[in-house]
């Protein structure tokens, strides 16, 4: 069924014919007989296949099913950002969609190159020296630079206890799998609490994972923290959202030595999760631990330039089971994507975006935070477009569900408040409107 | 062609942001940004351009024949990119509440219901991102269940010499020691070495069926058997279901746990190296291991979430990589059960279609009929005439082709493997065929000429060692500036 | 405003310099003084510039403010087919929509294959012997085939009862401008009138318009009405739904001289009534009298295929006032489409679609016309997929009312009834629906 | 490359339609087709490749400079494509109530509004389809004009003969006599040839400013005076508006009716030939004449439309390329009144350095300033090497650019024409003045090479003198049959 087969039956028999069987079964013929039954009928029991039309309109029915809400003010790692057209135009060009990893760079150099490029741009964000062509998101991120910093003698991660929580249990499932240990520092007002960091840096320790702005929208003092771990001769790994890192201090300036994160606001839909983007740069020392692909560039025997993939020896098709990673398939589009979309909107336009999701969350913080029962959780602790108020949990539930009756997704609930977040999207006519809803509410 | 960066313009701009007409809040000096980043500086015109320059030196499935062996390289319908494109799919937040999202939940339940049924398994996770992070899962439960049954001494994970190099790679990530084993002459399975190497200590035992080589190990229900008997259990990597949709259900087999990558079989496109699926199926005794945020379809007909007390936790932010799902069950719904076992069916007839063409030319690596995939060795060709599989693959570039994969898998020497799919016709299979001819022709009248190929190319063969030896990972400005 | 300027302040400046003047105020120095100063006076009336995410905002709410119907049961000239997700993709690539006509062969032949095959597919589905690269839509298409069949002594247009309103007053107003006759040859019984045609040929009539099926659905005896136009020395110019000519015998095979028609079944969205296609198609005597652009094929000095704008003595550029029509930018993207729509669909799904569309009309139309007050109106008479109920005006107004709180867009109100369409996207489950709707009206 | 008739398999097959579960309803045998359309029979996977490889044969906006003068080939934003593809607007049916197309309708208010203002008309139709029917209206405007006013005799257009092709051709399907005036030394309108043809017997003018030399008529408003005294109308071919959007208003010069063409000025891609819209604005003296389902805002605030008993009638079907004045609402919304004169300046601006850097080697067909384009002649380089602007023009395809346009305005002899856009950066104008000036360089040295450009396309130029005499205008299927 569907228009995916192109033999006809004719040209079946033909090719059956030069195989020299009569039918496609005796090719099968090493699968046990009881076993290939069970399979047909099992197959049998689903569904018929239908028309392109009628497939369509089943995920079209599936779609109406979910709420597209008209403002969105929930971020907790996932943001609700403009794409530009060009990006999504770029994104869906047929040949970059349906290609596989440019293991021929011979006609692979349109990917190869846009990948060279986000790892560029990826180095300028950050601030660091070298970055990879991806990992599977901003969590597993963290547990590969976890798994990246761990020496013979140093194989304890510590967790920011401002690491986003999702981030937290992967580096844990991680753990688990690497037999290695994790220990949370806790957080004191919002962020990370300098004398629980002292006390838990001893010499087993691999590596600090902090994030900042971190989970409750809290900007970290970084350059500090980095003095301390450094100190103990451990490494810092920070995740940062990519928006921030336009207006605030990049990880490379503060001191980090791996920045890693989750490239989803860099023209990437919300899709209810994924595919986003796992990004991960380091300094020069480091660029043999990095995990997964990464372009380089080189020459041909004409000496014109071109990029392959290279530092091959590091991964899991050279090394197998002494490869830094198993990291194979990544989200390769989504760095394209990422690319097109810093391209598109250049150091101006990003510094713009970057600076009106600054002014919209203020501007959201300053008029919530006047309102009873929505006073700001950590109030002076700078924030970029995050931010909790110390709401509790009935006026939460009353507050969300009368801001869903307007079609606006409010913040999302957490431990002792509501965690906010506003972009460039986020018009001063939805927050007021926001705004005016929750004042009703406790009116 | 020119980097963006060299393209860019100082001052020029490119898409703007919304004025915000809040006030401009103050920021403290200290924590701002002291270099700007230097990205590109470009209008849209530039980006456009660009990009579609770029485009134009990627060879994609849409420019023709792409048998790279493994990667299940088949046409991917275009309505999967509208499915994943309506606005009720990609403009819906993670975490907004479940109430907002049943249709998400219902696709995500209807994908995991379909699939189980497919290969044979109870319960189905969407969370992993990719085949070898679904293989890292599988391995996980394997080690949770021996844990939690107190069975400790389980370290060792059994795969053979054959296997993709993710299967052992991700047995060492998840805390386990890998035992090679090697196959036997015929490709398959060496019982005997299977038997020897099992034992206590074995947590279990990593396989793909139909493997690398394209066989079909028929002795598949003695492996997992042997496997179980000592206590061990079974993974299959799922990376090559193309074969045998409809044929045989690796649950069926034995196995306890199986990954699928849904951006092969179940046609969600490459996009250059991903974004993919791994989902993970597994029986019911590992069901309890799996993830939290199992989507489940529950008692008053809803959707929503289930975790579990026992689960080896998560393995990435949210519900995994959603859009990738979507378009899988978009092509599941569109194919039907009917039309997987065609697929299937049509993938091994192609191969070994193909096979037999290339068979009085190129000897393929074992014997009997193959499954959706063929691997050839370039041995005595290379030993010849010094042309090399790279060689020839190279040189397949010049006739309007991806070459196959090539050096894998790694027992068969000056490998070639090609994975013809099922979406293609015949006249493509003929026509690689013939070019094959040509090229074997060539290397024997003009084998100099093969190490040059291809020469049809914007560029000719890069320097990959000069490339790893000095790393330029990134673009260096003080270049330009000079 | 925009990101569409490329150059900067500095860049300006440089041009000024090598122009010779130091602002652009200088180049506008023809343009009166008193006149610019009032169009900028305009223009800064006009609103000012916004964000692309702006701007498509304000779309997003105007599109908001439509209503997307759940099932369309109108055609009338627009008609409601699913679109392969494969054309609409292939009619988005880059290259194809930011290309103009293509005047340079050597850079475009990818768009001039694409009109040949077109052309192609528009002969074999018309039955005819050449096609254009497309008119405007199926009214103009009309109005260029009255103007291509007129000869010095023969100057009338017959237009057929049951041609589509639209292109009648299309013709009427092209009939205006060329100081031409008309005529409107009656329907009977929803079909024309055989012995008032037999009355109005005459030695100065140039051509017959005539549609089939008709305006009200119904199927004309084209052979018949060609055997009596072509006895009086005219031409007959039939115009067809491209979907029923898979089913129906083609305007070729009943005896056409020319076919015309719009093409907007093909592949083509409903759009709010355009852009469609128009297409025309004739017979080899009249070839050189085709308007519009047309593809040929030819080969380069190397002797290898290619194709090009030809036959261009026809045209305005070459041939100004005496040129056979004055058309220049055309429906080409299309026409690309409708060939893409053709391709992917094939012969066997293109016979799928029509005789769905049969089926489904049929099927409804025998469920209607049970009804008391929806009665076919032309009992007998063969239809495709349009059909017209006898209903009464109050009763109309309040079935499509009804219907139209279901979200479910009923058929037109036209002289006399109703003007129902079905095509393969109305399920049974949306007629039984729209049955069941009207059926609770009239209880 | 393969036409699709050439990689069509006999039996193979493409989309499917979804099975009607209605009954199978009988067909009188005599309506039935008797030969089945001979289409092409691919699948999905060809139709995805044939086209792929014919886009990779078409130049477009999106690969490079595009100076196709008189055509506006600017760079169209991709959000134009994301706004007309909304569900909103491609999904409603044109007869579908009014009261269910308020956004349609408001749009194309909207519009309207926003162009009459920006050209100083009083009221506006998007029904026709193109510039060259928008003409058509205009003069049928006219026609009408004058003959509700009974004066019957006025039955000649003047169109200058620099004009373009449509313009004659169109004021001789609207049934009247074409008078050409030559054009005056400088390329304006010669006045005294004007005065001298102008009579009772002029219906009007039809004149495009600038004019297809790139020259704003200084004259405007005598010109249209002159016409006006005569009892004409005036005509503005609005295809060169690019120039001077926010620095002077057609409605401002004097004349009565004038057409945009939005797939210029106003950025909707040109789609390799169309669709555009010709939209036609006029002075409240013509408004009733304008044909009816005229968009407008009704009282209570809702939108809907209005007829006119002295309409000259419909168009076409519905309300024109309704898709395409959304797209030009889109940029207009997006540039605003600021935008669109800054547009106009840089496109005023791009187009003076281009010559400038030009002058020296190519003598421009004027003097003084250009507007937004500029035409050369080559007639002496013709005269003393042989290249012609043609070898000229195709020697630019191999530079890698799309070549102006070539042989118009007829009135210059080996004319270019260059029209650059405002959307191009100042590299591009420097490229292709060095492209210009190696081309000019060679037509020296060896005249014979630039005979032969291009070079490096896929085929070079096709023998357009057999393709006319010799028609082969669709494939022939008995070839293949060989
Ligand atoms: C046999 C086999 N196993 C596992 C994998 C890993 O899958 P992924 O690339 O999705 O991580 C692959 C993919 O290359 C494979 O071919
Ligand atoms: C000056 C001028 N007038 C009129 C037209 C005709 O416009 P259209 O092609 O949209 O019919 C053109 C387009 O080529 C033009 O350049």
């Amino acid at each position: 069924m569907g228009n995916f087969l192109p033999s006809t039956d004719a040209q079946c028999k033909e090719m059956l014919n030069v195989i020299g069987v009569s039918s496609v079964g005796e090719l099968y013929a090493d699968i046990p007989r009881a076993m290939r039954e069970k399979a047909a009928e099992a197959v049998n029991e689903l569904p018929k296949g239908v028309s392109e039309f009628e497939a369509l309109d089943a995920m079209r029915a599936l779609a109406k099913k979910n709420r597209v809400f008209d403002a969105i003010f929930r971020g907790a790692g996932a943001y609700w950002h403009h794409i530009p057209a060009v990006v999504s135009r770029v994104a869906a060009k047929e040949a970059f969609v349906t290609a596989y990893t440019p293991y021929q760079p011979e006609i692979s150099q349109g990917i190869l190159q846009t990948i060279f490029e986000y790892q560029t741009i990826l180095c300028e964000l950050t601030g660091m020296d070298a970055g990879n062509a991806s990992v599977y998101d901003g969590a597993t991120a963290a547990a590969e630079a976890a798994a990246m910093c761990r020496e013979r003698n140093r194989t304890l991660t510590l967790l920011a206890g401002g690491l986003n929580p999702e981030s937290i249990e992967t580096v844990r499932t991680y753990s688990f799998g690497a037999d290695a240990e994790y220990a949370i520092v806790p957080n004191k007002e919002g962020r990370l609490d300098l004398d629980a960091l002292k006390t838990a840096l001893n010499t087993g320790v691999a590596s600090l994972i902090l994030q900042s702005p971190n989970y409750f929208g809290v900007v970290e003092d970084i350059p500090a923290i980095a003095e301390l771990v450094h100190a103990a001769g451990a490494k810092l790994v920070v995740s940062m959202n990519p928006t921030a890192m336009v207006l605030l201090r990049s990880p490379g300036e503060c001191g980090a030595d791996v920045a890693i994160g989750d490239g989803q606001p860099l023209g990437i839909p919300l899709s209810y999760g994924g595919p986003y983007l796992g990004f991960m740069a380091c300094k020069k020392e480091m660029i043999r631990k990095l995990p997964g692909r990464i372009v380089g560039q080189t020459a041909d025997a004409a000496g014109r330039r071109c990029f392959v993939l290279t530092l091959q020896a590091r991964e899991q098709h050279i090394r197998r089971e002494k490869a830094s990673s198993n990291i194979c398939s990544n989200q390769a589009l989504c760095a394209l994507t990422a690319a097109a979309y810093c391209s598109a909107m250049g150091p101006q336009g990003m510094g713009e975006v970057a600076r009106a999701c600054y002014d919209n969350a203020h501007y959201l913080a300053a008029k919530l935070g006047k309102i009873k029962g929505f006073e700001l959780a950590y109030p002076g602790a700078p924030f970029f477009h995050e931010f909790v108020t110390g709401t509790p949990a009935d006026l939460t539930e009353r507050a969300l569900k009368a801001l869903g009756e307007k079609n606006i997704l409010g913040g999302l609930p957490v431990e002792g408040g509501i965690l906010w977040c506003a972009t460039e999207r986020n018009t001063s006519a939805q927050i007021d409107a926001l705004v005016e809803t929750v004042k009703a509410v406790i009116a | 062609m020119k980097l963006s960066f060299e393209r860019s313009v100082p001052g020029r701009r490119g898409c703007r942001a919304p004025q915000s007409a809040a006030p401009h809040a103050a920021i403290e000096e200290s924590l701002l940004r002291k270099l700007p980043p230097r990205l590109p500086e470009l209008s849209e015109t530039d980006v456009s351009r660009h990009f579609s320059e770029l485009e134009r030196q990627v060879y994609g499935v849409n420019d023709g024949f792409y048998p790279l062996g493994s990667c299940t390289m088949k046409y991917n319908p275009a309505v999967n990119e509208q499915a994943a494109s309506l606005e009720g799919f990609s403009g819906i937040h993670p975490l907004q509440p479940v109430e907002s999202a049943q249709g998400a939940i219902e696709a995500l339940v209807r994908a995991k219901e379909l699939l189980c049924q497919l290969v044979g398994m109870d319960e189905m996770t969407f969370q992993p991102a990719a085949g070898a992070h679904g293989e890292f899962l599988g391995l996980l439960l394997i080690k949770r269940y021996h844990e939690e049954r107190g069975d400790c001494a389980r370290k060792k994970i059994i795969v053979p010499d054959s296997a993709h190099g993710t299967n052992p790679a991700t047995a060492s990530m998840a805390g386990f020691t890998v035992i090679n084993i090697p196959s036997a002459q015929d490709g398959t399975v060496d019982l005997a070495a299977l038997r020897a190497a099992v034992g206590p200590d074995t947590a279990g035992l990593m396989l793909t069926n139909p493997n690398t080589l394209g066989i079909f190990d028929k002795n598949i229900l003695e492996i997992t058997d042997i496997v179980h008997g000592a206590g061990g259990l079974c993974y299959y990597d799922g990376a090559n279901m193309n074969a045998v949709m409809g044929a045989a259900r690796p649950g069926d087999m034995g196995f306890d746990a199986v990954h699928l990558n849904l951006h092969k079989t179940f046609s969600t496109p490459h996009g250059g190296g991903g974004p993919g699926a791994g989902a993970v199926g597994c029986k019911e005794c590992l069901t309890p291991y799996l993830p939290n945020r199992l989507p489940v379809r529950l008692a008053d007909g809803t959707f929503g979430y289930a975790d579990s007390e026992h689960s080896v936790g998560r393995m990435k932010f949210f519900c995994g990589n959603f859009l990738v799902v979507l378009r899988a069950l978009t092509y599941i719904t569109m194919l039907g059960g009917d039309g997987l076992q065609e697929a299937s069916e049509n993938a091994v007839l192609n191969a070994n279609y193909l096979r037999a063409l290339l068979k009085s030319e190129l000897p393929a690596a074992n014997e009997g009929f193959c499954m959706h995939e063929f691997v050839v060795s370039l041995e005595s060709l290379k030993k010849e005439t010094g042309v090399s599989a790279m060689d020839v693959a190279k040189s397949f570039i010049d006739a309007g082709m991806h070459p196959p994969t090539m050096y894998f898998p790694l027992i068969v020497h000056e490998a070639l493997m090609f994975e013809p799919t099922e979406t293609e016709g015949k006249e493509t299979l003929d026509a690689a065929a013939e070019a094959v001819r040509n090229i074997l022709a060539r290397a024997k009248t003009e084998p100099e000429a093969l190490h040059l190929a291809p020469v049809t190319t914007p560029i000719g063969r890069p320097d990959e060692v000069g490339a790893a030896r000095n790393p330029i990972l990134r673009y260096d400005f003080t270049e330009a500036d000079q």
